[in-house]
């Protein structure tokens, strides 16, 4: 049985007091102990930023990648070994800016891994430029007379992809993002869980005040079908992008279950990989 | 009539008119015959029409190049008597579809001989145009005086899959062909009889690593399709599934290699292929892998560069982006095979290196070895002697007994090599990250760890062995030394024989690893030799540079340079070298 | 008065008989000559493919620039010189798999520009290999089974990102695509098309046949509204993509236009760059 | 009581608490009374909290590298005493904020002082803690007997936006630490007076070279955030407006560079600036702007590598891929400025021979380079001479008179050099592409042509002129070179003073161009050597390979290498030396 003392690690996080990244780091460490996953069998990719720290902060298989590509790797630690546990986070600028790309491609592609964004609406870790995700006209070291371009819509993003799991909440809720998080871990395919998670340096504009009185709770809408991948848009579109909850699942094959044959099928880490003589004339056989 | 020991065909036409498999059933038939086979394939950046050409060299004893001469030339376009006519051995013979080729408007040289062959009206009395192929086998089997039989198997293996009524017909066109060249001409070169061979394979360089990855236990690749390394990709995701392993054409490169590293991390032997502009795009996470020390495999199938440059023609050029390419400092190795058979066994050498040294491993190809042909002796591969060796690992005891919370992944050790531990071991949990960190991989700023952390990854590299890191043929004590590195080798070797014919004393060392340099094992040979000539097919020099960079040879080197897009000849590099001595 | 003979190029495209995208080549031609614009002011940049060919065969200011780059060279172009008209084309491969995170930002940023996309559901330069617009199943040569995963919707994504403009077209009409590219040039603003053309050579699914007989046209739509992001998502969602004619347009705020003060406004490429010593004075006053 | 020609303090505290803003206000009153001033910053990969310092050098004659003593250290934290006392000057003063330091916690080492200042109570009693920063520029100001009246421009000018009342209790505060200090001790480092000075500025690299990149004519930038290179993004995108240009936050470096072409291609003089992971990212780029001879200009900031490598410290790890990054082989030029004059100067020179030579140009920095403040002498500057050349253009009359329906663009030219012409030109029309082209840039597979374009696009690279590419100081005909580039400049320049003092013969050359590399004028200096030390801030010696790539000086050649992320100090030069010689 895990606990969370087994997936905490004995660093301070280097993120400024206040910051949201914190919860949403315990609400991982809490939705592992939850759904009693042992950390050795739990991977978290993380790209790069402040948020991308998160995977130095608990105590399992943690791999800071690169600005961007988290998602790959992620996706290619699953593959290789599907009876781990993958999970993936990382910033609005690594997932939404150099990583949109990927974003995009796993939500269609639909391994079995969980996909966590701490959407700031900054660039943190390089002292608050613009981001994908911060409004037109938004004030920054990179946008001195405001932001000239319009933000990217998360959700949008991810329903228009075909992403099967895509949910968002809020640093402020850590239950709600708790239980996010365990439902998209659990979800068979790709989950993607976007998470308001204030910067108090660099944003004085999305903070925790504003969350907590411009939000929708989807729960407070008894008519929301979350299957229903029009309906998700519609929503988002309504609230701006200012919603949590579950905003859409379907479940639907997952890439691996798509494979020929064994392909896949077993974790392929542990394999006896020297071939047989047979094996061998079998791989020959074409060129002969 | 000279009974020969080797000949040489080219067939030429549109492409996409299935020139190629001309060569590919006459390559089979004559390789189980007991003849060695080259073939070499000269296409361009396009996918239907376009003049293509096959070369075909069959020989009693090896070969591993492209044949400056041919014997006979199978035409169905103009470009095929136009370009290669002055390339026909005196006495020569050109046959030449009339359909397609109005030879009344292509002056023929003297001494060669052009007949038409109405390969496509044959073929279309005989139910199907496409067919004239087989007829032109049909021709040049007779030509080449060898008995049609042998060519039943290999017609019936190509047509299988399309019934026994296809395989019928197809094998009626060879025989006409064959039956209507007898009544043209005698056989005008026959090739000498080989006695029976051991076990033979005919494949590509991308055919051979392929299969190479999967005999060193590759079981995850993940590609971008490029010119030439598609090959890869396709064959892997054919072959693969069989061993449970895993193929993924992903998004774009950067996600290819990104999933090569996480595949590695996670314990499995991983690789990407991919060619210049996919090499460039990798380099950020060249350097991750690196300072991660993840083990992963690139193959780079070189090809003219830089930026789309020349798809499909032949350059050497990217040795800088395998060797120091990526920002600052990160390991690597760099394999460069020049045969068939070699890029076959680099594949597990390269994916042993990997997990031994903890670092990428790139297989420098390039287009001609990646798409020539070859045959392969199985005598020669003993790929029963393939081992597999996964590195230095931590073991479930080790971890269990020790005393930490999270593994030291990156403790400082005396060669460089830390054991690793992989997902899903208990207490081997650890972090890695592209940032310098301490041995526990946590981000760390402190000097003293960060001399510590570079010098540990680069000493990994002073312990890899250089035992096959070159290959010296030629006389012992050369004046001239040839140096070249991938498919160069067989103009070379062919160059070398030559001169040494005519009483020079030539030596040749063809370099197999790149990098670590095996800078001492060259020396060897360059400090007796007064010319060293470094064949490369690059504009730059880049193995004459590297080569200055550790020796100072600086006055007696001279590089040999191509970088028209054609492999270069074993005459252009006797004249060259002629030219210096 | 720019004739067809003007944009013409003496250069025999490369591609096989029948390929799509000599409608694509004829199109454009027609649409910059109806909308009387002079060839030294028109700009064409391509990715790489098959399409990607296409620069090379109009006598304009032609760019072939690199696999999945071509947007962001094209809106390089156009932020130097605002005077120039800038058409982008390319593959489904060039433009959605590897260019992907650049059609994304193109849109959002809402650059003056055109962008056609020739979708051939295929990798046509590279032989055959499954393309991000291959259907789940797809038989291809790196798909011998069936491709695993499932495609992209280039009008979802398009809508979700922002775009201003949105239209789909087939080659097997070259009157109506003329048409597109017509409105898309006028339009003022990030303009996206994407053109159904035919591989003849490769695909052997989505041929002139299959979207002769499936394309829906929306002309044929009293009530469609093309002004509506949800019901253009929804349409899409119910014709599976296989839809044709005007699917989004609203103008919005180019980003030229949200730079400020000068920013942009001029052409940049015929300036005088030499400052004056007053200019000079101003720059370097913060550091004194 | 010794009047000092130079001092140096050091101030320390947590990250974000605006340690800057005092070295910021000292530097800029103290310039201002005639100084010139060196500010290093020394910061981590956090944004709050965390140790961070800033190091101040003042002297009566040029500076150009911090100091490796000080008189003073400012500390705010512990950090500032325990990783620095040991720097401290015998008879060295600490003066520390007893709010958040225990001075009782930390052994102080002997012959220094350390002197609790109540700076945040003082600065609260004044209204706001905050000030504590202008408490601690007044006793600095007491300390090296400095008139308080000429500080009182800097702080106006600092808060003025905030209002006059902001203004005057910053004021208040500075007089109020000037006071206090006056009550505890005597002026302990009175600086020597310094007359009337010309006019100067105080500013870092990254702000020169923004500044430098107006001046030479920039008037587009696309750019994507990363240390140390942001400020040059966020500083252009302030600037640019002003003169019509546009700065672009793009979604990534590949798009950076890619906008940046199209930019230069339509005929702007566009540029990016960013660190190693986006060079990785922008090689294939590279080569289709050397492919296409566009004109762009691409800054990199070293940082410390590979991968995220270290994000904060200084490393000159990048040369290859500036160099030679990329696959296949294309054109470039790098310059390597180690001023902050320098790096202004660059910029012009930059955009000039990018658009002469029709190739990407590279200036690299490093972090020391771009982060530290520097004061420039207006004079030295001379700003006036900066000259924009465009570059061989087709005129449009040349155009008018031209049969041709499609412009030779890639005309072969002697000088490999072909006149452009940019969209909206009448009849300039043509086709730019990263495959190999003819002379209207249409694909060519032709061999003849592929020599042709590629000798034409290296030739051009022949005509670059080396009178600037490097510069040498110190004796003649020195025994010992020092070889360096970037931003050791400085302390290889303090480390030759020391020895030239102790009677060595030695020399100094700093290398301005890196690439094409001014070979010939380094062996001017290295042929009379018996010595060569090549300083470089890397762990292979990239230089050093460089070099010996060119000149045969193995043996001779000894590279003085340091890694850790600190800048190299003159002591370190001079006793990497003293072991050698
Ligand atoms: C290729 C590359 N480009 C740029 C950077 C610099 N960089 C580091 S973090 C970051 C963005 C951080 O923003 P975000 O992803 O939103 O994370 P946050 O810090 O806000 O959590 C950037 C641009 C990098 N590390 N790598
Ligand atoms: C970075 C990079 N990776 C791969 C390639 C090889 N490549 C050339 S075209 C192409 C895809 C072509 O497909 P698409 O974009 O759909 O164009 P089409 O040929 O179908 O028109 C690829 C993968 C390349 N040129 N550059
Ligand atoms: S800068 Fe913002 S995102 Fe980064 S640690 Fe501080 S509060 Fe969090
Ligand atoms: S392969 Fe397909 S896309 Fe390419 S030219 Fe031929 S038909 Fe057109
Ligand atoms: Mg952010
Ligand atoms: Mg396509």
């Amino acid at each position: 049985m895990a606990t969370l003392h087994d997936y905490r690690m004995d660093i301070t996080p280097n993120w400024c007091p206040g910051c949201g990244d914190f919860s949403v780091l315990a609400a991982i460490q809490k939705a592992a102990v939850n759904l009693n996953i042992e950390p050795e069998n739990f991977v978290l990719q993380s790209g790069i930023g402040c948020s991308g720290r998160i995977s130095g902060y608990l105590n399992v298989y943690g791999m800071h990648t690169m600005h961007g590509r988290s998602l790959a790797v992620a996706q290619g630690v699953k593959l290789a070994n599907r009876d781990l546990t993958v999970v993936c986070a990382g910033g609005d600028g690594d997932g939404f800016g150099i990583g949109g790309n990927h974003f995009v491609h796993a939500a269609r592609r639909n391994i079995d891994i969980t996909y966590i964004v701490m959407d700031n609406q900054i660039y943190g870790l390089t002292k608050g430029q613009m981001s994908p995700t911060s409004p037109k006209g938004f004030l920054t070291k990179s946008s001195p007379e405001g932001n000239p371009e319009s933000p990217i819509s998360p959700l949008q993003l991810a329903l228009s992809a075909n992403a099967s799991f895509i949910a968002q909440g809020f640093s402020g809720d850590i239950k709600h993002i708790t239980s996010l998080i365990e439902q998209g871990i659990r979800h068979k395919g790709f989950a993607f869980i976007n998470i308001f998670s204030p910067c108090v340096t660099f944003n004085k504009v999305f903070t925790y005040d504003f969350f907590k009185q411009n939000i929708v709770n989807l729960d407070d809408d008894p008519q929301y079908d979350s299957t229903d991948r029009t309906m998700a848009f519609d929503k988002v579109e309504q609230t701006d992008g200012f919603v949590k909850g579950l905003i859409y699942r379907k479940e639907r094959m997952d890439f691996v279950d798509a494979l020929p044959g064994r392909s896949g099928k077993e974790n392929l880490s542990n394999q006896d990989l020297q071939l047989s003589a047979d094996q061998v004339q079998n791989l020959l056989q074409r060129y002969m | 009539m000279n009974i020969k020991s080797e000949v040489s065909c080219l067939v030429g036409g549109m492409q996409g008119e299935g020139i190629e498999s001309v060569g590919e059933i006459l390559a089979k038939a004559l390789g189980r015959n007991g003849y060695y086979l080259f073939g070499y394939r000269n296409f361009s950046s396009r996918i239907k029409g376009g003049h293509s050409d096959f070369h075909l060299r069959i020989g009693k004893d090896p070969v591993y190049n492209a044949s400056e001469r041919f014997e006979l030339i199978l035409a169905f376009d103009h470009e095929s008597i136009e370009l290669h006519q002055r390339s026909l051995i005196d006495g020569g013979v050109i046959l030449f579809d009339p359909k397609t080729v109005k030879i009344d408007q292509i002056t023929i040289r003297g001494g060669i001989q052009s007949i038409a062959f109405p390969f496509s009206d044959m073929a279309a009395e005989l139910g199907s145009k496409q067919m004239k192929n087989m007829v032109a086998v049909g021709a040049a089997c007779a030509l080449f005086d060898q008995p049609i039989g042998v060519f039943g198997d290999a017609v019936r293996e190509q047509f299988a899959k399309k019934g026994e009524a296809i395989v019928e017909k197809n094998m009626a066109a060879v025989k006409k062909g064959h039956e209507f060249l007898q009544e043209l001409m005698d056989t005008r070169f026959p090739l000498e009889k080989q006695p029976q061979s051991g076990q033979r394979l005919f494949l590509s360089g991308n055919d051979a690593i392929s299969i190479g990855a999967v005999l060193g236990g590759c079981r995850f690749m993940a590609g971008y399709p490029i010119t030439p390394a598609s090959d890869i990709l396709e064959n892997l995701v054919q072959m693969l599934p069989n061993y449970g392993g895993v193929a993924v054409q992903t998004e774009d490169e950067l996600a290819a290699i990104a999933m090569v590293i996480g595949a590695g991390y996670a314990g499995t032997r991983a690789m990407t292929a991919t060619a210049g502009p996919g090499i460039s795009l990798m380099q950020e996470a060249i350097g991750l892998a690196g300072a991660t020390e993840t083990p992963i495999v690139i193959v780079d199938t070189q090809r003219g560069g830089p930026s789309s440059g020349m798809a499909t023609k032949i350059e050497q050029s990217d040795l800088h982006a395998m060797i120091t390419g990526t920002h600052g400092e990160a390991p690597r190795i760099v394999l460069a095979p020049s045969t068939v058979e070699e890029a076959m066994l680099d594949m597990p050498k390269a994916f042993n290196l990997a997990e031994k040294y903890q670092c990428p491993v790139f297989v420098a190809s390039d287009l001609v070895l990646s798409t020539s042909k070859q045959t392969c002796e199985m005598a020669n591969l003993q790929l029963e002697d393939i081992q597999i060796d996964r590195g230095k690992r931590v073991a479930e005891t080790e971890l269990a007994m020790s005393g930490d919370r999270v593994y030291k992944r990156f403790a400082i050790t005396d060669d460089g090599i830390t054991a690793r531990s992989i997902p899903g071991q208990k207490k081997g949990m650890h972090h890695v990250t592209g940032i310098e960190h301490g041995p526990t991989g946590h981000p760390s700023e402190n000097p003293a760890n960060r001399v510590a952390q570079m010098s540990k990854r680069a000493r990994k590299l002073q312990c890899v062995p250089m035992n096959d890191a070159i290959k010296y043929e030629g006389i012992p004590q050369a004046e001239v030394l040839l140096i070249g590195f991938g498919s160069t080798y067989g103009a070379i070797r062919e160059a070398r024989l030559w001169m040494q014919k005519e009483g020079a004393a030539v030596g040749h060392v063809h370099v197999r690893m790149l990098h670590p340099l095996p800078a001492a094992e060259i020396s060897q040979y360059t400090e007796k030799a007064k010319t060293i000539i470094v064949v490369e097919q690059n504009s730059t020099g880049q193995l004459a540079n590297l080569l200055k960079q550790h020796i100072s040879i600086h006055a007696k080197l001279h590089p040999c340079l191509k970088f028209d897009g054609v492999p270069i000849s074993p005459s252009e590099i006797t004249s060259f070298c002629r030219e210096l001595i």
